[in-house]
Protein backbone atom coordinates (compact mmCIF):
# COMPACT_ATOMS: atom_id res chain seq x y z
CA UNK A 1 0.00 0.00 0.00
CA UNK A 2 1.62 3.34 -1.02
CA UNK A 3 1.10 6.15 1.49
CA UNK A 4 -0.41 8.93 0.06
CA UNK A 5 -0.08 13.15 1.13
CA UNK A 6 -0.94 15.78 -1.24
CA UNK A 7 -1.35 19.09 0.13
CA UNK A 8 -1.80 22.49 -1.18
CA UNK A 9 -1.29 25.16 0.82
CA UNK A 10 0.17 28.66 1.13
CA UNK A 11 2.78 28.49 4.05
CA UNK A 12 6.22 27.19 2.97
CA UNK A 13 7.25 23.16 3.18
CA UNK A 14 10.18 21.70 4.72
CA UNK A 15 11.77 19.06 2.96
CA UNK A 16 13.56 17.69 6.27
CA UNK A 17 10.11 17.79 7.69
CA UNK A 18 8.32 15.94 4.94
CA UNK A 19 11.89 13.12 4.03
CA UNK A 20 11.45 12.32 7.67
CA UNK A 21 7.69 11.70 7.36
CA UNK A 22 7.86 9.89 4.24
CA UNK A 23 10.74 7.73 6.23
CA UNK A 24 8.42 7.31 9.28
CA UNK A 25 8.59 3.36 9.75
CA UNK A 26 9.57 1.97 6.75
CA UNK A 27 12.85 0.21 7.05
CA UNK A 28 12.09 -1.26 4.07
CA UNK A 29 12.42 1.89 1.83
CA UNK A 30 15.56 1.86 0.07
CA UNK A 31 15.73 5.08 -2.15
CA UNK A 32 13.73 8.38 -1.93
CA UNK A 33 13.66 10.42 -4.77
CA UNK A 34 13.12 14.15 -4.07
CA UNK A 35 11.79 17.35 -6.57
CA UNK A 36 12.08 20.65 -5.09
CA UNK A 37 10.68 23.70 -7.69
CA UNK A 38 11.61 27.02 -6.48
CA UNK A 39 11.05 30.57 -8.07
CA UNK A 40 13.31 31.78 -9.99
CA UNK A 41 13.95 34.25 -13.03
CA UNK A 42 13.32 32.47 -15.95
CA UNK A 43 11.97 35.02 -18.79
CA UNK A 44 14.02 36.38 -21.18
CA UNK A 45 15.36 40.05 -19.96
CA UNK A 46 12.42 40.85 -18.21
CA UNK A 47 13.03 41.24 -14.29
CA UNK A 48 11.27 38.99 -12.47
CA UNK A 49 10.59 39.47 -8.59
CA UNK A 50 7.85 37.28 -8.11
CA UNK A 51 5.04 35.41 -8.26
CA UNK A 52 1.09 34.73 -7.73
CA UNK A 53 0.01 31.26 -8.10
CA UNK A 54 -3.70 30.69 -8.55
CA UNK A 55 -5.60 27.34 -8.26
CA UNK A 56 -9.12 25.61 -8.56
CA UNK A 57 -9.45 24.44 -5.06
CA UNK A 58 -10.89 20.74 -5.07
CA UNK A 59 -9.91 20.10 -8.63
CA UNK A 60 -6.39 20.53 -7.59
CA UNK A 61 -6.29 18.27 -5.02
CA UNK A 62 -8.13 15.84 -7.54
CA UNK A 63 -5.54 15.63 -10.10
CA UNK A 64 -2.38 15.67 -8.12
CA UNK A 65 -4.47 12.55 -5.74
CA UNK A 66 -5.16 11.17 -9.41
CA UNK A 67 -1.37 11.09 -10.84
CA UNK A 68 -0.03 9.87 -7.50
CA UNK A 69 -2.21 7.13 -8.21
CA UNK A 70 -1.77 6.64 -11.51
CA UNK A 71 2.19 6.80 -10.11
CA UNK A 72 1.69 4.52 -7.54
CA UNK A 73 0.18 1.35 -10.16
CA UNK A 74 2.74 1.87 -12.97
CA UNK A 75 6.04 1.90 -9.78
CA UNK A 76 6.19 0.14 -7.00
CA UNK A 77 6.29 2.89 -4.63
CA UNK A 78 5.96 2.76 -0.65
CA UNK A 79 5.23 6.95 -0.19
CA UNK A 80 4.78 9.78 -2.19
CA UNK A 81 4.08 13.22 -1.12
CA UNK A 82 3.02 16.39 -3.06
CA UNK A 83 2.97 20.02 -1.59
CA UNK A 84 2.02 22.77 -3.68
CA UNK A 85 1.98 26.14 -2.66
CA UNK A 86 -0.52 28.93 -3.47
CA UNK A 87 -0.13 32.71 -3.25
CA UNK A 88 1.95 35.26 -3.30
CA UNK A 89 5.76 34.13 -3.85
CA UNK A 90 9.44 35.58 -3.74
CA UNK A 91 11.81 34.86 -6.02
CA UNK A 92 14.10 32.07 -5.09
CA UNK A 93 10.80 31.15 -2.39
CA UNK A 94 9.63 26.86 -2.96
CA UNK A 95 7.21 26.27 -5.30
CA UNK A 96 6.77 22.32 -4.98
CA UNK A 97 8.12 19.40 -3.43
CA UNK A 98 7.39 15.58 -4.90
CA UNK A 99 8.57 12.74 -2.64
CA UNK A 100 8.65 9.30 -3.78
CA UNK A 101 10.36 6.50 -1.94
CA UNK A 102 10.84 2.51 -3.51
CA UNK A 103 12.64 -0.17 -2.90
CA UNK A 104 14.23 0.45 -6.26
CA UNK A 105 15.73 3.34 -7.33
CA UNK A 106 14.47 3.33 -10.79
CA UNK A 107 11.19 3.10 -9.68
CA UNK A 108 11.63 6.13 -7.51
CA UNK A 109 13.40 8.49 -10.26
CA UNK A 110 10.71 7.48 -12.66
CA UNK A 111 7.55 8.21 -10.61
CA UNK A 112 9.28 11.32 -9.17
CA UNK A 113 9.53 12.78 -12.78
CA UNK A 114 6.45 11.06 -13.85
CA UNK A 115 4.43 13.20 -11.02
CA UNK A 116 5.99 16.20 -11.78
CA UNK A 117 5.54 16.04 -15.84
CA UNK A 118 1.77 15.20 -15.43
CA UNK A 119 1.52 17.92 -12.63
CA UNK A 120 3.06 20.19 -14.69
CA UNK A 121 0.29 19.51 -17.65
CA UNK A 122 -2.75 18.42 -15.88
CA UNK A 123 -2.94 20.07 -12.35
CA UNK A 124 -5.17 23.41 -12.44
CA UNK A 125 -2.49 25.68 -11.24
CA UNK A 126 -1.47 29.09 -12.86
CA UNK A 127 1.18 31.64 -12.40
CA UNK A 128 1.56 35.24 -12.74
CA UNK A 129 4.89 36.91 -13.20
CA UNK A 130 5.20 40.41 -11.15
CA UNK A 131 8.35 41.64 -12.80
CA UNK A 132 9.81 45.02 -12.84
CA UNK A 133 7.25 46.44 -15.62
CA UNK A 134 4.38 44.81 -14.31
CA UNK A 135 2.68 41.58 -13.83
CA UNK A 136 2.46 38.86 -16.74
CA UNK A 137 0.74 35.49 -16.44
CA UNK A 138 2.72 32.94 -17.65
CA UNK A 139 2.63 31.10 -21.11
CA UNK A 140 2.46 27.01 -20.93
CA UNK A 141 5.02 25.73 -22.85
CA UNK A 142 4.34 23.17 -25.32
CA UNK A 143 7.81 21.40 -24.43
CA UNK A 144 5.75 20.72 -20.78
CA UNK A 145 2.98 19.21 -23.14
CA UNK A 146 5.37 16.60 -25.55
CA UNK A 147 7.41 15.57 -22.10
CA UNK A 148 3.82 14.07 -20.45
CA UNK A 149 3.70 12.82 -23.85
CA UNK A 150 6.66 10.56 -23.58
CA UNK A 151 5.59 8.41 -20.66
CA UNK B 1 -28.45 24.50 -12.99
CA UNK B 2 -25.47 24.35 -13.35
CA UNK B 3 -22.42 26.18 -12.21
CA UNK B 4 -19.38 27.84 -14.67
CA UNK B 5 -16.30 28.87 -13.48
CA UNK B 6 -13.45 30.87 -15.19
CA UNK B 7 -9.77 30.76 -13.85
CA UNK B 8 -6.37 32.87 -14.08
CA UNK B 9 -6.26 35.20 -17.52
CA UNK B 10 -9.39 33.80 -18.81
CA UNK B 11 -11.23 35.02 -15.40
CA UNK B 12 -9.50 38.42 -15.80
CA UNK B 13 -9.90 39.37 -19.71
CA UNK B 14 -13.91 37.88 -19.12
CA UNK B 15 -14.13 39.80 -15.66
CA UNK B 16 -16.44 37.01 -14.44
CA UNK B 17 -15.55 33.92 -12.18
CA UNK B 18 -18.88 31.97 -11.76
CA UNK B 19 -21.68 32.07 -13.18
CA UNK B 20 -24.82 30.13 -12.43
CA UNK B 21 -26.82 29.20 -15.12
CA UNK B 22 -30.57 27.51 -15.25
CA UNK B 23 -30.96 27.14 -18.94
CA UNK B 24 -27.85 25.36 -20.06
CA UNK B 25 -26.98 22.88 -22.96
CA UNK B 26 -26.57 19.19 -23.85
CA UNK B 27 -22.37 19.37 -24.18
CA UNK B 28 -19.10 21.29 -23.28
CA UNK B 29 -19.32 22.36 -26.87
CA UNK B 30 -22.93 23.97 -26.71
CA UNK B 31 -21.88 25.26 -23.80
CA UNK B 32 -19.01 27.11 -25.00
CA UNK B 33 -21.53 28.36 -28.48
CA UNK B 34 -24.00 29.97 -25.87
CA UNK B 35 -21.69 31.78 -23.54
CA UNK B 36 -19.80 32.97 -27.06
CA UNK B 37 -23.14 34.59 -27.84
CA UNK B 38 -22.37 37.01 -24.80
CA UNK B 39 -20.18 39.54 -26.78
CA UNK B 40 -17.46 38.58 -29.58
CA UNK B 41 -14.69 38.74 -26.11
CA UNK B 42 -16.58 35.69 -25.27
CA UNK B 43 -16.90 33.70 -28.43
CA UNK B 44 -13.05 34.44 -29.25
CA UNK B 45 -12.23 33.06 -25.55
CA UNK B 46 -14.59 30.01 -25.08
CA UNK B 47 -15.17 29.25 -29.15
CA UNK B 48 -12.01 29.93 -30.84
CA UNK B 49 -9.42 29.74 -28.42
CA UNK B 50 -7.40 26.87 -26.55
CA UNK B 51 -9.61 27.14 -23.11
CA UNK B 52 -9.50 23.87 -21.51
CA UNK B 53 -12.76 22.61 -19.84
CA UNK B 54 -13.23 20.32 -16.46
CA UNK B 55 -16.85 18.83 -15.95
CA UNK B 56 -16.84 18.12 -12.16
CA UNK B 57 -13.39 18.91 -11.71
CA UNK B 58 -12.37 16.64 -14.75
CA UNK B 59 -10.71 17.80 -17.73
CA UNK B 60 -13.16 16.74 -20.08
CA UNK B 61 -13.39 16.99 -24.29
CA UNK B 62 -16.38 19.22 -25.74
CA UNK B 63 -18.88 16.03 -26.17
CA UNK B 64 -19.20 15.61 -22.48
CA UNK B 65 -22.47 15.90 -21.70
CA UNK B 66 -23.93 18.34 -18.60
CA UNK B 67 -26.37 17.42 -15.92
CA UNK B 68 -28.08 19.56 -13.52
CA UNK B 69 -25.53 20.49 -10.42
CA UNK B 70 -22.60 19.93 -12.61
CA UNK B 71 -19.81 22.19 -11.87
CA UNK B 72 -18.15 23.65 -15.72
CA UNK B 73 -14.79 25.25 -15.19
CA UNK B 74 -12.97 26.88 -18.14
CA UNK B 75 -9.27 27.93 -17.85
CA UNK B 76 -6.38 28.53 -20.03
CA UNK B 77 -3.52 25.84 -19.96
CA UNK B 78 -1.97 25.32 -16.95
CA UNK B 79 1.32 26.77 -15.65
CA UNK B 80 2.24 24.99 -12.01
CA UNK B 81 4.77 22.91 -10.59
CA UNK C 1 30.18 26.91 -13.65
CA UNK C 2 28.64 24.00 -11.97
CA UNK C 3 29.52 23.82 -8.00
CA UNK C 4 30.53 20.35 -6.99
CA UNK C 5 30.73 18.95 -3.44
CA UNK C 6 32.38 15.08 -2.97
CA UNK C 7 32.85 13.83 -0.03
CA UNK C 8 33.19 10.25 1.63
CA UNK C 9 32.46 10.18 5.32
CA UNK C 10 32.05 7.62 8.23
CA UNK C 11 29.46 10.38 9.65
CA UNK C 12 25.50 10.61 8.54
CA UNK C 13 24.19 13.52 6.66
CA UNK C 14 21.86 15.98 6.56
CA UNK C 15 19.69 16.11 3.43
CA UNK C 16 18.31 19.46 4.69
CA UNK C 17 22.01 20.91 5.29
CA UNK C 18 23.24 19.56 1.75
CA UNK C 19 20.06 20.93 0.33
CA UNK C 20 20.40 24.73 1.79
CA UNK C 21 24.27 24.27 0.76
CA UNK C 22 23.46 24.10 -2.87
CA UNK C 23 20.54 26.60 -2.67
CA UNK C 24 22.86 29.75 -1.09
CA UNK C 25 23.27 32.35 -3.41
CA UNK C 26 21.81 30.07 -6.43
CA UNK C 27 18.40 32.54 -7.04
CA UNK C 28 18.69 30.65 -10.43
CA UNK C 29 18.28 27.24 -9.49
CA UNK C 30 14.61 26.76 -10.55
CA UNK C 31 14.38 22.89 -10.29
CA UNK C 32 16.10 20.52 -7.34
CA UNK C 33 16.66 16.72 -7.27
CA UNK C 34 17.43 14.80 -4.81
CA UNK C 35 18.72 11.00 -4.12
CA UNK C 36 18.52 9.21 -0.71
CA UNK C 37 19.47 5.97 -0.25
CA UNK C 38 19.18 3.49 2.41
CA UNK C 39 19.72 0.70 4.22
CA UNK C 40 16.99 -1.85 3.80
CA UNK C 41 16.50 -5.58 3.90
CA UNK C 42 16.94 -6.52 0.50
CA UNK C 43 18.06 -9.89 0.53
CA UNK C 44 16.09 -12.79 0.27
CA UNK C 45 14.86 -14.28 3.41
CA UNK C 46 17.83 -13.76 5.74
CA UNK C 47 17.63 -11.03 8.03
CA UNK C 48 19.64 -8.20 7.52
CA UNK C 49 20.52 -6.53 10.64
CA UNK C 50 23.28 -3.77 8.75
CA UNK C 51 25.96 -3.01 6.32
CA UNK C 52 29.89 -2.37 6.84
CA UNK C 53 30.94 -0.15 3.97
CA UNK C 54 34.54 -0.58 2.46
CA UNK C 55 36.25 1.86 -0.24
CA UNK C 56 39.30 2.59 -1.95
CA UNK C 57 41.11 5.83 -0.77
CA UNK C 58 41.65 8.28 -2.85
CA UNK C 59 39.96 6.34 -5.77
CA UNK C 60 36.72 6.42 -4.85
CA UNK C 61 36.85 10.70 -4.51
CA UNK C 62 38.06 10.30 -8.23
CA UNK C 63 35.51 8.07 -9.40
CA UNK C 64 33.13 10.35 -7.93
CA UNK C 65 34.06 13.57 -9.51
CA UNK C 66 34.81 12.13 -12.48
CA UNK C 67 31.19 11.07 -12.48
CA UNK C 68 30.21 14.41 -11.41
CA UNK C 69 32.12 16.10 -14.32
CA UNK C 70 30.62 13.83 -16.80
CA UNK C 71 26.91 14.80 -15.52
CA UNK C 72 28.05 18.40 -15.54
CA UNK C 73 29.47 18.31 -19.37
CA UNK C 74 25.50 16.10 -20.61
CA UNK C 75 23.27 18.91 -18.61
CA UNK C 76 22.86 22.23 -17.31
CA UNK C 77 23.59 21.76 -14.40
CA UNK C 78 24.46 24.32 -11.11
CA UNK C 79 25.05 22.61 -8.40
CA UNK C 80 26.13 18.86 -7.73
CA UNK C 81 26.42 17.41 -4.45
CA UNK C 82 27.70 13.49 -3.38
CA UNK C 83 28.00 12.27 -0.13
CA UNK C 84 28.36 8.31 0.72
CA UNK C 85 29.41 6.73 4.13
CA UNK C 86 31.60 4.08 4.96
CA UNK C 87 32.08 1.60 7.64
CA UNK C 88 29.38 0.55 9.69
CA UNK C 89 25.70 1.30 9.19
CA UNK C 90 22.35 -0.33 10.69
CA UNK C 91 19.01 -1.14 8.99
CA UNK C 92 17.41 2.39 7.72
CA UNK C 93 20.78 4.28 8.12
CA UNK C 94 21.72 6.73 5.25
CA UNK C 95 24.16 5.72 2.76
CA UNK C 96 24.34 8.27 0.14
CA UNK C 97 23.20 11.31 -0.95
CA UNK C 98 22.97 12.87 -4.51
CA UNK C 99 21.80 16.74 -5.03
CA UNK C 100 21.83 18.48 -8.45
CA UNK C 101 20.51 21.49 -8.87
CA UNK C 102 19.49 23.10 -12.57
CA UNK C 103 17.32 25.99 -14.23
CA UNK C 104 15.47 22.83 -15.61
CA UNK C 105 13.54 20.25 -14.07
CA UNK C 106 14.50 17.57 -16.89
CA UNK C 107 18.46 17.94 -16.70
CA UNK C 108 18.73 18.03 -13.09
CA UNK C 109 16.51 14.36 -12.92
CA UNK C 110 18.64 12.83 -15.74
CA UNK C 111 21.90 14.05 -14.05
CA UNK C 112 20.53 12.78 -10.25
CA UNK C 113 20.13 9.49 -11.73
CA UNK C 114 22.93 9.19 -14.16
CA UNK C 115 24.91 9.88 -10.86
CA UNK C 116 23.83 6.91 -8.95
CA UNK C 117 23.58 4.37 -12.03
CA UNK C 118 27.46 5.48 -12.33
CA UNK C 119 27.99 5.64 -8.84
CA UNK C 120 26.63 2.06 -8.74
CA UNK C 121 28.97 0.93 -11.43
CA UNK C 122 31.95 2.65 -11.67
CA UNK C 123 32.73 3.67 -7.54
CA UNK C 124 35.23 1.57 -5.44
CA UNK C 125 32.37 0.87 -2.53
CA UNK C 126 31.71 -3.04 -1.17
CA UNK C 127 28.88 -3.83 0.86
CA UNK C 128 29.08 -6.53 3.35
CA UNK C 129 26.02 -7.37 4.80
CA UNK C 130 25.20 -8.17 8.46
CA UNK C 131 22.63 -10.80 9.20
CA UNK C 132 21.72 -13.06 11.67
CA UNK C 133 23.24 -16.10 9.66
CA UNK C 134 26.61 -14.16 9.77
CA UNK C 135 28.51 -11.58 7.50
CA UNK C 136 27.98 -12.00 3.47
CA UNK C 137 29.34 -9.34 0.56
CA UNK C 138 26.76 -8.37 -1.50
CA UNK C 139 26.66 -9.79 -4.93
CA UNK C 140 26.91 -6.70 -8.13
CA UNK C 141 23.79 -6.64 -9.95
CA UNK C 142 24.10 -7.37 -13.89
CA UNK C 143 20.82 -5.18 -13.89
CA UNK C 144 23.24 -2.39 -12.35
CA UNK C 145 25.47 -2.69 -14.88
CA UNK C 146 22.45 -3.16 -17.80
CA UNK C 147 21.24 0.09 -16.48
CA UNK C 148 24.66 2.13 -16.48
CA UNK C 149 24.92 1.30 -20.14
CA UNK C 150 21.74 2.96 -21.34
CA UNK C 151 23.04 6.61 -20.85
CA UNK D 1 58.53 -0.63 -8.23
CA UNK D 2 54.54 -0.67 -8.18
CA UNK D 3 52.53 -1.11 -5.80
CA UNK D 4 49.85 -4.16 -5.50
CA UNK D 5 46.24 -3.34 -3.42
CA UNK D 6 43.47 -5.72 -2.67
CA UNK D 7 40.28 -4.79 -1.74
CA UNK D 8 36.91 -6.53 -0.24
CA UNK D 9 36.05 -9.92 -0.87
CA UNK D 10 39.48 -10.11 -2.18
CA UNK D 11 41.60 -9.16 0.06
CA UNK D 12 39.82 -11.61 2.26
CA UNK D 13 40.39 -14.67 -0.12
CA UNK D 14 43.83 -13.77 -0.85
CA UNK D 15 44.63 -12.61 2.89
CA UNK D 16 46.35 -9.96 1.50
CA UNK D 17 45.63 -5.92 1.38
CA UNK D 18 49.20 -4.74 -0.16
CA UNK D 19 52.42 -6.30 -1.93
CA UNK D 20 54.86 -4.06 -2.78
CA UNK D 21 56.83 -5.71 -6.34
CA UNK D 22 60.40 -4.24 -7.28
CA UNK D 23 60.37 -7.00 -10.38
CA UNK D 24 56.96 -6.43 -12.55
CA UNK D 25 55.88 -6.95 -16.03
CA UNK D 26 54.78 -5.07 -18.29
CA UNK D 27 51.21 -4.88 -18.95
CA UNK D 28 47.95 -5.38 -16.17
CA UNK D 29 46.96 -9.12 -17.64
CA UNK D 30 50.95 -9.99 -17.20
CA UNK D 31 51.02 -8.80 -14.01
CA UNK D 32 47.87 -11.01 -13.05
CA UNK D 33 49.33 -14.38 -14.74
CA UNK D 34 52.00 -13.61 -12.72
CA UNK D 35 50.26 -13.29 -9.21
CA UNK D 36 48.17 -16.46 -10.62
CA UNK D 37 51.42 -18.21 -9.92
CA UNK D 38 51.58 -17.73 -6.25
CA UNK D 39 49.01 -20.68 -5.89
CA UNK D 40 45.56 -21.90 -7.09
CA UNK D 41 43.45 -19.77 -5.41
CA UNK D 42 45.38 -17.01 -6.44
CA UNK D 43 45.15 -18.11 -10.33
CA UNK D 44 41.30 -18.53 -9.79
CA UNK D 45 40.62 -15.07 -8.65
CA UNK D 46 42.96 -13.00 -10.61
CA UNK D 47 43.03 -14.89 -13.88
CA UNK D 48 40.01 -16.93 -14.13
CA UNK D 49 37.55 -14.91 -12.63
CA UNK D 50 35.90 -11.18 -13.02
CA UNK D 51 38.25 -8.93 -10.82
CA UNK D 52 38.64 -5.93 -12.13
CA UNK D 53 41.58 -3.74 -12.29
CA UNK D 54 42.44 -0.23 -11.23
CA UNK D 55 46.06 1.49 -12.17
CA UNK D 56 46.50 4.86 -10.62
CA UNK D 57 42.93 4.75 -9.35
CA UNK D 58 41.60 4.58 -12.58
CA UNK D 59 39.80 1.34 -13.87
CA UNK D 60 41.79 -0.47 -16.49
CA UNK D 61 41.66 -3.09 -19.15
CA UNK D 62 44.18 -5.88 -19.36
CA UNK D 63 46.44 -4.22 -21.66
CA UNK D 64 47.41 -0.75 -20.16
CA UNK D 65 51.24 -0.86 -19.53
CA UNK D 66 52.97 -0.41 -16.26
CA UNK D 67 55.33 1.86 -14.84
CA UNK D 68 57.77 1.99 -12.07
CA UNK D 69 55.43 4.18 -9.26
CA UNK D 70 52.06 2.66 -10.55
CA UNK D 71 49.41 2.03 -7.79
CA UNK D 72 47.73 -1.18 -9.21
CA UNK D 73 44.13 -2.22 -7.23
CA UNK D 74 42.50 -5.73 -7.79
CA UNK D 75 38.88 -5.82 -6.71
CA UNK D 76 35.54 -7.42 -7.14
CA UNK D 77 32.46 -5.67 -9.33
CA UNK D 78 31.64 -2.54 -6.94
CA UNK D 79 28.02 -2.75 -4.69
CA UNK D 80 28.40 1.26 -3.38
CA UNK D 81 25.32 3.54 -3.20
Amino acid sequence: MTKFTVRIQEADFSLEHEYQAVLAGKAEAGAVVSFVGLVRDFNDGRNVTGLKLEHYPGMTEKALNDIVQQASERWQLQAATVIHRVGQLSLAEQIVLVIVTSAHRGDAFDACEFIMDFLKTQAPFWKKETTDNGEFWVVAKSADQDKAKTW
Amino acid sequence: MITVLFFAQLREQLQCDKLQLDDYPQTVAELRAMLGKKSPLWSELLVSDTALAAVNQTISHDQVSLNSGDEVAFFPPVTGG
